[in-house]
Formats: structure tokens, C-alpha cells, sequence
């Protein structure tokens, strides 16, 4: 099993989600997160003092999914996301050893 | 007209100073109304371009506003005879020959100025939520200002000064709704379809971001509005008092039917849309106010309620983005008290008024007020419609802010400032 | 009685029309007062319980509870001569023969109903803290109606109108200790048992989602309470004044004493605890406003914070689910205030008042007091749990939400929103 | 002065009742006004800084404070005659020999104390924006009621008691110039310097964790202001709508040349930046409000703007951490407003006044103005670093709070509360 | 080490911590996510437009552990956590490769 | 690939993002969460009754990295983070099997 997890613009989130829906993923869990990048902060004004706030708003995703899904929903996940702009974000995945369903207790590949 | 301090009662100038001071407040409740019904990254920018208006129509007012609303006795637009503050303090407007109107006031005329220009401020503040999310905020700057002089002024003169020619014509609008309701309605009408509409909608989702606050704007509104329709009676008396009964009964009575249209067909009652009932009461009556009596209110709010509920749909069926509803419930409702007061209309109430088709009136009144409504329409659209049209060009960037200043939210682009910090800062 | 409009006092009139507006403005400020202490699933229908009381409860009062409360001059109840708005622009309340009550009006008959509207939706929208979380918002709707017209037009009618048999006997009660505190309060007492408690209180902590809205809802309370209290007076004059200044002090050492007491046992002084305690001392001094003088306010206030302190844990000694409340405080807070009245109450300060025990009056007031507390408790706790017990048959699914909707938050199960949008869209 | 209530007038009590009330609702302003700029962790203990004045603060009022600054007929400070309520319902403050003022009024003495109890409520609160953030609750409180009693009635009995020195020297300050603005922000000046920065600063930013909290502060304050300096003129007449029309246009002047100043200099005109430019101009037109007209009140608020936007970065060149600008917009606005007025002062607006440079009073009145700003900066500053020196060492932990409780915030080490809990709970 | 991941609904917070307190854990990490899956989202009505709002509030816990306690502590939280209705959430275990303690810069084991 | 994880007191933000970017480190996303440790909780009180919140706001670091300068960047943290006192947090570490930069499509260690 794998967790896919992206960072994202916020506004990308309804595509981003259309678009693992139609690789049949049946669940995710979203994020609101700040993020730092090569898409430098802005400045922000108070009260006549500058400052520079290095930090954006993004989203977060969590996909649990087995292994061989990995790959597809990065990609898929890549495409739906992508403005060109700087500050798109990144996906990355990570290796998971045991997934349950709360609810019925079931393991594994079920559990999704 | 010669202010004479021996004709001034201290009971009615204190009423008029308070009313003054509840319209003025009225503005941060709007903003906060429309604050909470944006995305969060967009609040600040709404906020500020309500407040702005408190900044530049109260001093635009007494440089040249209220000179153009109430200055002299044309037809058709004041003069500057107030000019700069002019005379302001021991001046009354001037009545045309035969009538008897400012020399019967029992306030000091700078008290009547103040008031005129609380309303001033807050009308073009309307039409913020209109173009919600995506003005540039110069070019709100521009705009706010040339509308205030080129279109608020004639009008307010032709409805409110008994030398304009709606006045004279016997067209009633008793606080505001035509000079009011459908002048920024109608402006609201015009610029959003010329901004175009919000990135993303109608697909994406833009649910309000913080209804708390919209419900707080919503009870400063009901609560200034006291002072804006039984403040227009301009004394404190029994009209007064019969127009803060009207006021709330409307408040009252569309907030009941648009919830029950909401329950009849969505299955929800919403805490929205008993903030948008209201609103839509209060603006139906604001015409009214001071020449209903009896349950009129109570029918006036109940079709308000109604009427503004389906206006709101108008904008998905037409397809422009009037994001936070300000045709639906401005100019909807505007046109609907306006019309139902030829209906409602009773002289037994106000001796200054006229007697609507259900007292006896025929559709004198009825007429009259279609001519206010169309006159109003065609007026502030076409003004409104140049007033965009040449800032667009002029303004660098025109009057829409780039898709990237969009995205990253209005109070950064615009301001260079966020709603809310980091909670764990 | 008719309306005599030489007798109209601009002054008095424009004090009346703005302490109506700003005793209508205490129900938002109710509303966010208890916003702000739920969890954030809550928070919408916690403020449309009470915005609903604004539109419910204005048009049943000009429908026929008014007209319950001051028609006719019946003992028991009022009648139907101001149904639906008939005669109450031009008359005042009949005066019982041999009293001179409303026939001393300087304001016209239509603020006054206007005035006494505003204190008919605030009395049942106090009840809401208590129910917070569970109530099914059909039920309260039904609930909310039918309590005005079966309880509080009758209690306002014993205590308010000069035929009333309360103030026959000699009750005194300025604005509303028993007609609003206590008759809310117990009501408040009676729906508590009856609902139940919330899933997972006391084990789970409940702490409130957003403290700066609760104070922002104890600024507006305050500022109305003036309204409230010395608006009650229906004159500009002293008497007002003295209610104001009461109304102030009560306030402030209630806050106060809450403060020391919280510091004593707790170690620490709580914002809540300020607010709690302010709105404690504004309940207890309501009764008394026009009657009591120099430092009585003060006494009245150090005693109510303190009393009102342990009120609140009496809830957890009984464990009732008292949500945010509304028994230690106003339950509590209107019979301490209404029987410190028969102590502290002073002919100099209202000739139509009485001298209470610490001015030579003996226990006489001390005594009708204790009638007047103990006949709004049967009554209205009799009352309010035939209507709730009628309610949880008859409504579908009863007064109380299911399991899952009190889980998932009352603003999406019964309203199909949510207060607050994720902040990054 | 014993009360006649035969020159009762019902009008202007009803204004000057509802100033009070206005006055009032400046305090939570104030409190939500700084509430939205500080982080999140602190926002409660901003809140409650300011709330707890209104507690105690009235009560310290009608025990001490009102006798002190109004209480008989001496130069320097007043006396005991009106010690816990004594005679305050009865009588005015006495008039010096050969001077009428209290004598004139046409209010209840009782309403004249609550409308100065309010003045003395907000000054202090002022302060709080200075020392935001790490002050200990107990150091506050204790300096809250010293500063009251030490500073606050004294130069209150100088400049508003008609037999105060510089009231008698003919030193101008219509609704608190000096007595309010300059004498909180010399405290706030020195309790900074004493205080030190907060940690962290100035390397960390602290943006403001709540803008829209701050502008719901703004509005209730403009619209509480007109009470403030309307209010002053004590009668509802041509002088109070004189006032009311100065105090919005010097709010709406100095938004805009603030605004100006912040887009010429950084390139964006803020929220804040409005926000903080309308508090400069109320502040400035304080002082003035009742003694000009015409165009002055724009002509003051433009200067405000500009100087107080100025004013604000001494900080950062000085080094001293005044958190939300208490220095920079009330002591140097207050300083700004009291100067200007010598200039702008004009007799044809208010007999009782003075003619200023600009309307051939020459430099007099400039002159004695400069003598009340650096009487009140002197004796404040002087008397605000005796009371903090000795409470620093009295309090045990002094005046500021340890590093571990500043950083985990003052809500949870002086409250034991959080402002918002989990949204999720 | 790992990481034991759950999602769950937000008023099963205390129980589900008092549950691995009981275990002999020491500390944990919460967020608040918000939760696309089975169980849809609902109805929101905004004037009169209804639309769907896929996400449900949720928390999301974070608990390091010992290589063997990953499981027992996966099913405690299991076994607290269940409502037995949809959206009850999931738990997931992660590879972890070092922890440290920030205050003493322990590793390992003796960091958590 | 790695990503280093670390839990710190809020306030030590700044320091800690000015010490990873002296590592080079380009990119980084944070989250606003509540942390239970060893540094108990606090009491609040609620009108009169007390109850322990056991809850602490914490701030939550990812930072990708390629797998050689994981030790480095969790020692910076550490060093950057400390301030001695209880609850000063913890750092981990995750193995990560792919990364994507969004805008780009780039993979593995160019994604950074
Ligand atoms: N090394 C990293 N570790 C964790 N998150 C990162 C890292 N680099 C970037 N991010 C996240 O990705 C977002 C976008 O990165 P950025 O460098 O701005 O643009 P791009 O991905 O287009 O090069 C950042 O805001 C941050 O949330
Ligand atoms: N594939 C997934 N990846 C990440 N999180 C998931 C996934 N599926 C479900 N979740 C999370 O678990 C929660 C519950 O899942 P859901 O499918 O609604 O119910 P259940 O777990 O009872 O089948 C979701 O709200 C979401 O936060
Ligand atoms: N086992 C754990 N799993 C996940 N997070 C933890 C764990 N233990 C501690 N934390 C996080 O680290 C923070 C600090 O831990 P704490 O035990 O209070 O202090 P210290 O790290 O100084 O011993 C906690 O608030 C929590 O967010």
C-alpha cells in the first residue's frame, strides 16, 4: 500500500479530486496547509512597516492506495493541478505497511 | 431658506442626529453582511471598499454633493450654491415658489446635510457586493466617486428635493428606494455584467467563508435602517413612529415567507436566507416606510420576501455572476416596494402622500411610481454603463483585477494585507 | 384611550423610538452573546434561533399578542381590541377606572407597542442558551410561538398593564425582572429537563468555539440594555437617567464581583467570567432600574455577581444541561434582582414605586415581590411544560434532534449550512 | 447647583441620555478595534483589559472619581461632595463666582455623571493598545483604578470643571483633546518604555491575527464617536450637528490622506491603513469638534492623516515598542487636534469658544493650548511612571508577565481561556 | 520506529486518546482534516442554489512508536474509534527511519 | 527521497525555516496542529468549572529532501527548535518513493 500525498493550490482542489475520482479512488483526506517554495512569499503592509510573509496558503491531499495505483494517481494528480505557474506544488508517495477501516475492522487493500 | 433657531426642537434634532449616526453605522454592518458572504481571501478587499465609501462621499458630498442634490430649484439637478460647505450652517435648501417643504423643518440644516449624507455613502456601497472578488480597487476609487457626483446626486435631487421633477410629479419614495434600492441596484446590474464573472463560477462552489459575520452585519442593518426610514420622517412623531412599526414588520414578515419558500422547496430553512429575508423586507419598505399603516407592511414584506427569493435565481438562469445578490434583493426589492406602495399607499397615514389603488387611489399613484422606477433605471444604467466603460479604458489594467490577482484573493493584490494571521502566530 | 397629539413630546418620543431600535439590536447581540460559547458545528443555529424571534415573534405581536397583553382591562389576560394592528395607531391601552397610567403618555401609542414588541422577542430568545445543541429547530419554531401568546402575553399583561392583577396588588417590576428574566428562565429550567443533556455532557469539555463573538454580543447587550432599562421610564427625564445610571452600575459591579469570585476560588479572573457577570448584574437591576438609587445599583450588582456565580453550578450539582447558562444567570439573576427591589426600593426616587425595607417600607413590597416570583414560576413553568410536552408528540421526531444530527452539528442538519468555509478557497 | 426640573429639556436629554449610551459602546469597540490586531493567543486578555475598565472604572466614577474632577470649586482637583453618589441626583456641580455653565444646563445632573463616567471608562482603555501582550492582569488593574483616581479626575477637573485652571485660563478641549488622547498616550508612551518590547520584536512579524474583528472595532467606534463629540455639546441644537458633521468629515479626511500616504510611499492603500487613518482623525477632531466649521474639520482631518501615519514610525526609529500605535495615532493626534484647534478655532461657531489665528485671534489661543498639551503631558507622564514604578514593585512578578506565559500567550496565563477552539470539537 | 496515522471522527477524539494513553503512550500529534469517502458529503444550501460539499470535518492523529507496537496500537484506536456507521476512518502505518527529541536531541526509542 | 517531519513550538518557526534554508533547502509546507506530550496540557476554566485541555498548538514542518541530507536537516531543526523546556517537539524521518514537481512534471530529486 502506498499514501500518494499532494500539495496543491487551493483553488485546483475540485479538479484534483475529479480527476482521482476517475481513477476510482473512493476516498481522500484534504489539508489546509501553508507553503514555502521557489514562489517567493509577497509582501504584506502593516501599518506603514513592510514584511514579507514567505508563507502561501495550499492543500494538502492524503490517498491511501495500493501499490500499483501509486504512479497513476501522481500523474493523474500532476495534470489535474497544473496552472505552469510557479508554486504548483509537489506529489510524492510514501511506502504504507498496514491500512484498517475503522468501521468494520477490515485490513489491507478492503480497507480502502 | 433662512435657518430661524426659534423653530428648532430639540426632540426632533435629537432624533435626526441619531438617525444620522445609525445610517452612518449601516455601512460597516453592509460590509460585514457582504464581508462574511466572500471567500476569506477576499474579505479585506470587501470590507475596505465599504469603508472607503464612508472616507471619500462624506467628503465628496460636502464639496459638491449635496450642492448638486439640494442646491437651488431646477428640475433636473442642483446647483453649487452649497458649494464647499457654503452657507451649509445657517441655510436651509431652497423651496420652489408655492411649496412649503425646508421652511417647515424643526432641525438645524446641517443636521438635514449629515443625514443625506449617510445615504450617500451607503448607496454605492450597494453595489460592493455585486462586483465582489474581482474589482480593481482603483478603479472602485474612480468609479465610487464619478457615480456619487454624476448619478447619485441628480437622482436624490429629482426624488428628495421638492424642486426635482419626480417630487413635483407626485412620485412617492419616502427613504430611499428608487435614489436608494434601485439606483444601485440597477448600477450593480450594469457593472456585473461588464466585469464578467468570478473565475471558476458557476462551477466551483464559493461558499460565504464566515456566516457569523454576515449575521452580525445583518443586525447592525436591521438596526441602522431604524434610523434611515423613521429618520426620514425628519421629526419625532407619530410618522416616526409609524415608520419604525413598518420597518420591522417588513424586516419581519419577508424573513417568515423567504423561509418558508426556502422550506417549501429546498427542505432548509437557512440562517442565510433569514438574513436575505429581512434585508429584501427592509428594502421593500424603505420607500414606504412613511406613508403605510396598519398590516401593509406585513403584506409588503410577505411578497418582498417572496419576490426577492425567485430574483436571486434570475442570475442563474441569465448566467451573470451577481455574486452576493444585490440585483436580487436590491433591485428586485426596490422595484417591488416602490410599485406596492401604488398599491399600499394611504393618505390617512401621511397627509403628504397620496392614496394607493387600495384606498381609493385608481393607478395614479400606481403610474407615477412606474414612471420614478423606469426613469431610475434608465438613468442610473446608462450613466453607469459610460462611467465603466471610460474608466476600463483609462484605468491601467482596466476594472478587473488579472486572473493571478483573482486567485491569490483581493486583499493581497488590492491591499497587501490577509484576513486572518496564522492562529498558533 | 385616544391618542392626543398635544400631548406628544418630540423628546420623549424620539427617546422611546431609539430605545426601541436598541432593544431590538439586544437579540443579535443575544444571539452572538451565545454564538460564541457553542462548539463551531452550532454556531448558525444557535444565531437563527434567535434572528427567527425577530421575524416570528414581530408579527404575532401586532397580530394578537399585543393586543393580549394591553387590550382591555381584564385581570388575567388583555383581549382582542388591537388584533391585528386595529386602533393601535391612534389609541393607547385602555387605563382600569380610577388610574391614570396611559392617559400621562407623551409618545405616540404606535412606539409603545413597538417598544413592548422588542421585549416580546428577546424574552423567548433567552431560552435558546439553554437549549443549545439539541433542540430540532421545527420544534423551536412552533415552541417559540406558541410560548408568546400562551406565556408572555399573559405574564407581561399581569405585570405591565395597569389592570394587570399584578400590579394591581402593588408588584414592582421596571422592565421586566419577572416578565422577561424569571419567565424566560424558568421556561429555560423546564425545556433543559425536558430535552435532556447534551451527548456527551459533562465528560466531554464543550468549550466555546469563538470567545471574541461572545464579546462582541456582551458590548451590544450592554449598549442596549439601556434601551431595556431606562427606555422603560418612556420619558427623557430623570427617572431615565437614574435608570441609566443603575443600569450602568449594576452592570459593572456585578462584573466585578463575579471576577473576585472566580479569583478566590478558581485563581483566575475569565473573560467569560467579566461577561457573565456584567449580564448577570444587567439581569438583576432590570427590575429595579426606575426605583432604586444612589449606591443600591452598586449593592444590588456586588450581590447578583455573586449569587449568580454559584447559580451556575448548581447545573452540575442537579446535572441539568443548562447549556450556556440561562438559569444561573437569568433565572437566578431576575429573582435576586426582583427581591433585592423589596429591600432597596425608594419613594424618592419614583413617586409610583414604594419603599422597600431598608427605607421604612417593612416587608409589604418584599412580600408582593415574592408573589409576583412564585406566580411566574408556577405559571409560566406549568405552561411551558404543556407546550413542550404537547410539542414532542405532536412534531415529527420530537423536540430533540436525533443522535447523529446533534453529532454532525445543528447548522448542516437542520439549516444545510456550515458557519465557517475552509479558509483557503 | 440644585437641579431645576422645570428647565428640564426632554429633547436634549434624550440626546444626551443617548450619547451616553454611545460613549459606552466605544469601549468594546476599542476592545474588538485592538482585539483584531493582536495574535491570536492574546486576543481575550486585549478584550479583557478593556471590558474590565467598564467594570471598574464606573464603580471607582460614582465613589470617587466624579467628586474628584467636579466636586467644588477649586483650581486643582475637586473635592469629596459628590463621594458615593452624594446629591448627584440632585445637584450640578457647583459654578465658580461670577460664571454660569452648570447652571445653563438643561439635562439631569445624574445624566452628566454617566456621560463623564463613560469618558472616564474609555481614556484608560486607550492605554491597552500600548501595552498589548505582556502586561500581568493584576499590574493592570491596580494601575487601571490608580491612574483613574491620580490622573485621570484631576486633569479632567483642569479643563472640563469650569473652575479648573486651564478651563479658566481659556484653554479649548470641546469633547477631550487633552483630557483623553493626550493624557492615554503620554501613559502609554511611558508604560512602553517601562514594559519593554514584547518578544520578539521588532525581528518577528506580528501581523494582526483578526483584520475583520478590527474593522467590526472601527465601525462600532465612528459610529460611537458621535456621541463622544456630538454628545459634548450637552443640548441637541445647531452645535451639536455642527460637531457631529466635523467629527465624520475629519474621519473621512484623514482615512483618505492616510490612504494617500500609503500608496505614494508602499504602493498599496490598507485596510488597516483606513481603519487606522479614521481613528487619527476622530482623535485630532476630538479637541475641535464644537469650536469649527466650514471646510476646517477636512483641513484637520488631512493633517491627521499625514502627521499620525508619520507618527506611527517613531517608534521604529526610537526603538519602543508601542504595539497597536497608541503613541502614534491618540498622543500625537490628540497633540495634532489640540494645536490645529488655536488655528482653527472659530467664535461665529461657538460664542463660548475663541477666535483662532486663522480668524484674527492671533497666536492667544495657540498659546494656551500648547500650555494645556504640556501641562497634560508633564503631569501624566510623570504621575503614569510614579504609579507603574511603585506597582512594578509591589505586584508580586511586577508589571509584565514572565517569558513562559508571554509566549504561551496571555489568554491561557492570565485567563486560563483560548480565544477559539478546535473548529472541529 | 513508525508512524501510526488515523483519521477519525472529531467527537471520538478523547476516547480514542484516553484508549492509547491506556497503552502507554505518551504523546501524539492532532490536525484538523477534513474528509472525502463512502460517506458522501451532504447538501449545503447557499440562497436557494444547493450544492454538494463533499468534505466532512475529521481529525487526524499521529503517534510514533516502536516497530512493535505499531499494531496493538492501530487497533486500539480501531476499537475506540468505531461508530459503526460510515465515515468512521481509517488508520494507516508508516515507516519511519529516525525520531529525535527536540529538547535533548535523544534518538530513537528514547525520543518518544 | 526523504521527508524529515518535525513538530515545534510555534513561536521558533521563524528560526527554524531561516536554519533549513542555510541548508538549502528550498522548499517546505506547514501545519497548524495541536500536540499532547510530556508537556502536559493546561487548565481552562469555563464559567466556574475547570477542565484540563491536554491539547498544545504546535507547528508541523515537512521537508522533502534527497536521502543524504535527511540526518542534516533533522539536526538543524533540532539545534534551531531548541529552547530546553518541555514540549519542545520532535523530528522524524520517512522514506519517500517518488517525487513529482507539479508545474514541471520533473521527478525524483530535480522535483525539489
Ligand atoms: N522541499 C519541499 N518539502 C516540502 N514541501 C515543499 C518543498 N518544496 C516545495 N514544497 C511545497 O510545494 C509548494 C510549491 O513549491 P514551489 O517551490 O513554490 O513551486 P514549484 O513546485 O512550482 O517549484 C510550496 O509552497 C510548498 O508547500
Ligand atoms: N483512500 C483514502 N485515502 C486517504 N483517506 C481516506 C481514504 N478513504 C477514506 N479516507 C478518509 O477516511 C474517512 C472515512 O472514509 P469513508 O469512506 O467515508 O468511510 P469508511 O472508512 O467508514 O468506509 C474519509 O472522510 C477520509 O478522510
Ligand atoms: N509519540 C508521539 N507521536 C507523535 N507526536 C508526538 C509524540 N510525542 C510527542 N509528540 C509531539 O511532540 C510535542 C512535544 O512533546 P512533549 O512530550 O510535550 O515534549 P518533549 O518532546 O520535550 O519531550 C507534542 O506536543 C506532540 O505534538
Amino acid at each position: 500500500m502506498k499514501l500518494v500525498v499532494a500539495i496543491i493550490k487551493p483553488f485546483k482542489l475540485d479538479d484534483v479530486k475529479a480527476a482521482v475520482q476517475d481513477l476510482g479512488v473512493q476516498g481522500l483526506t484534504i489539508t489546509e496547509v501553508q507553503g514555502y517554495g521557489r514562489q517567493r512569499g509577497h509582501t504584506e503592509v502593516y501599518r506603514g512597516a513592510e514584511y514579507t510573509i514567505d508563507f502561501v496558503p495550499k492543500v494538502k491531499l492524503e490517498v491511501l492506495c495500493e501499490d500499483g495505483e501509486a504512479t497513476s494517481i501522481a500523474e493523474k494528480i500532476i495534470d489535474a493541478a497544473r496552472t505552469g505557474k510557479i508554486g504548483d506544488g509537489k506529489v510524492w508517495v510514501v511506502p504504507v505497511e498496514g491500512v484498517w477501516r475503522i468501521r468494520t475492522g477490515e485490513a489491507g487493500p478492503d480497507a480502502l | 431658506m433662512l435657518f430661524d433657531v426659534n423653530n428648532l426642537s430639540s426632540g426632533d434634532t435629537a432624533w435626526v442626529i441619531m438617525s444620522a449616526a445609525l445610517v452612518l453605522f449601516m455601512t460597516p454592518g453592509l460590509a460585514l453582511f457582504y464581508g462574511g458572504m466572500v471567500r476569506a481571501k477576499h474579505v479585506l478587499a470587501m470590507l475596505m471598499q465599504n469603508f472607503f465609501s464612508m472616507g471619500l462621499i462624506s467628503i465628496l458630498w460636502v464639496t459638491v454633493g449635496y450642492s448638486l442634490a439640494f442646491g437651488g430649484t431646477g428640475k433636473w439637478i442642483g446647483n453649487f450654491d452649497f458649494f464647499g460647505m457654503k452657507d451649509v450652517a445657517k441655510m436651509y435648501p431652497a423651496d420652489p415658489s408655492g411649496v412649503e417643504w425646508f421652511s417647515l423643518f424643526t432641525i438645524p440644516p446641517l443636521i438635514f446635510m449629515a443625514y443625506q449624507m449617510m445615504f450617500a455613502v451607503i448607496t454605492p456601497a450597494l453595489i460592493t457586493g455585486a462586483v465582489a472578488d474581482r474589482m480593481r480597487f482603483s478603479a472602485w476609487v474612480w468609479f465610487l466617486g464619478l457615480w456619487s457626483i454624476l448619478v447619485y446626486s441628480p437622482v436624490a435631487h429629482w426624488v428628495f428635493s421638492p424642486s426635482g421633477w419626480l417630487f413635483e410629479k407626485g412620485a412617492l419614495d419616502f427613504a430611499g428606494g428608487t435614489v436608494v434600492h434601485i439606483n444601485a441596484g440597477i448600477a450593480a446590474l450594469v457593472l456585473t455584467v461588464m466585469l464578467g464573472k468570478r473565475k471558476g463560477w458557476p462551477q466551483r462552489p464559493m461558499p460565504p467563508h464566515n456566516l457569523p459575520l454576515t449575521m452580525i452585519g445583518t443586525g447592525i442593518l436591521w438596526f441602522g435602517w431604524f434610523g434611515f426610514n423613521a429618520g426620514s420622517a425628519l421629526v419625532a412623531n407619530g410618522l416616526a413612529a409609524q415608520a419604525f412599526v413598518n420597518t420591522n414588520l417588513a424586516a419581519a414578515a419577508a424573513m417568515l415567507s423567504w423561509l418558508a419558500v426556502e422550506r417549501i422547496k429546498g427542505g432548509h430553512a437557512t440562517t442565510l436566507g433569514a438574513a436575505s429575508g429581512a434585508v429584501a423586507g427592509l428594502v421593500a419598505i424603505t420607500p414606504c416606510a412613511g406613508f403605510v399603516g396598519g398590516m401593509a407592511p406585513v403584506y409588503i414584506g410577505l411578497i418582498a420576501g417572496v419576490v426577492c427569493f425567485f430574483g436571486i435565481s434570475l442570475k442563474n438562469k441569465f448566467g451573470f455572476d451577481d455574486s452576493l445578490d444585490v440585483i436580487g434583493v436590491h433591485l428586485v426589492g426596490g422595484i417591488v416596494g416602490s410599485m406596492l406602495l401604488g398599491l399600499f399607499s394611504d393618505k390617512a397615514i401621511n397627509s403628504v402622500g397620496a392614496d394607493g389603488t387600495f384606498f381609493g387611489g385608481g393607478a395614479t399613484l400606481l403610474g407615477k411610481q412606474a414612471i420614478a422606477v423606469v426613469a431610475t433605471l434608465v438613468f442610473s444604467g446608462v450613466m453607469t454603463f459610460i462611467i465603466a466603460k471610460v474608466l476600463d479604458i483609462v484605468i491601467p489594467g482596466g476594472l478587473r483585477v488579472s486572473e493571478e490577482d483573482e486567485e491569490s484573493g483581493l486583499d493581497l493584490s488590492q491591499h497587501a494585507e490577509v484576513g486572518y494571521a496564522l492562529q498558533s502566530q
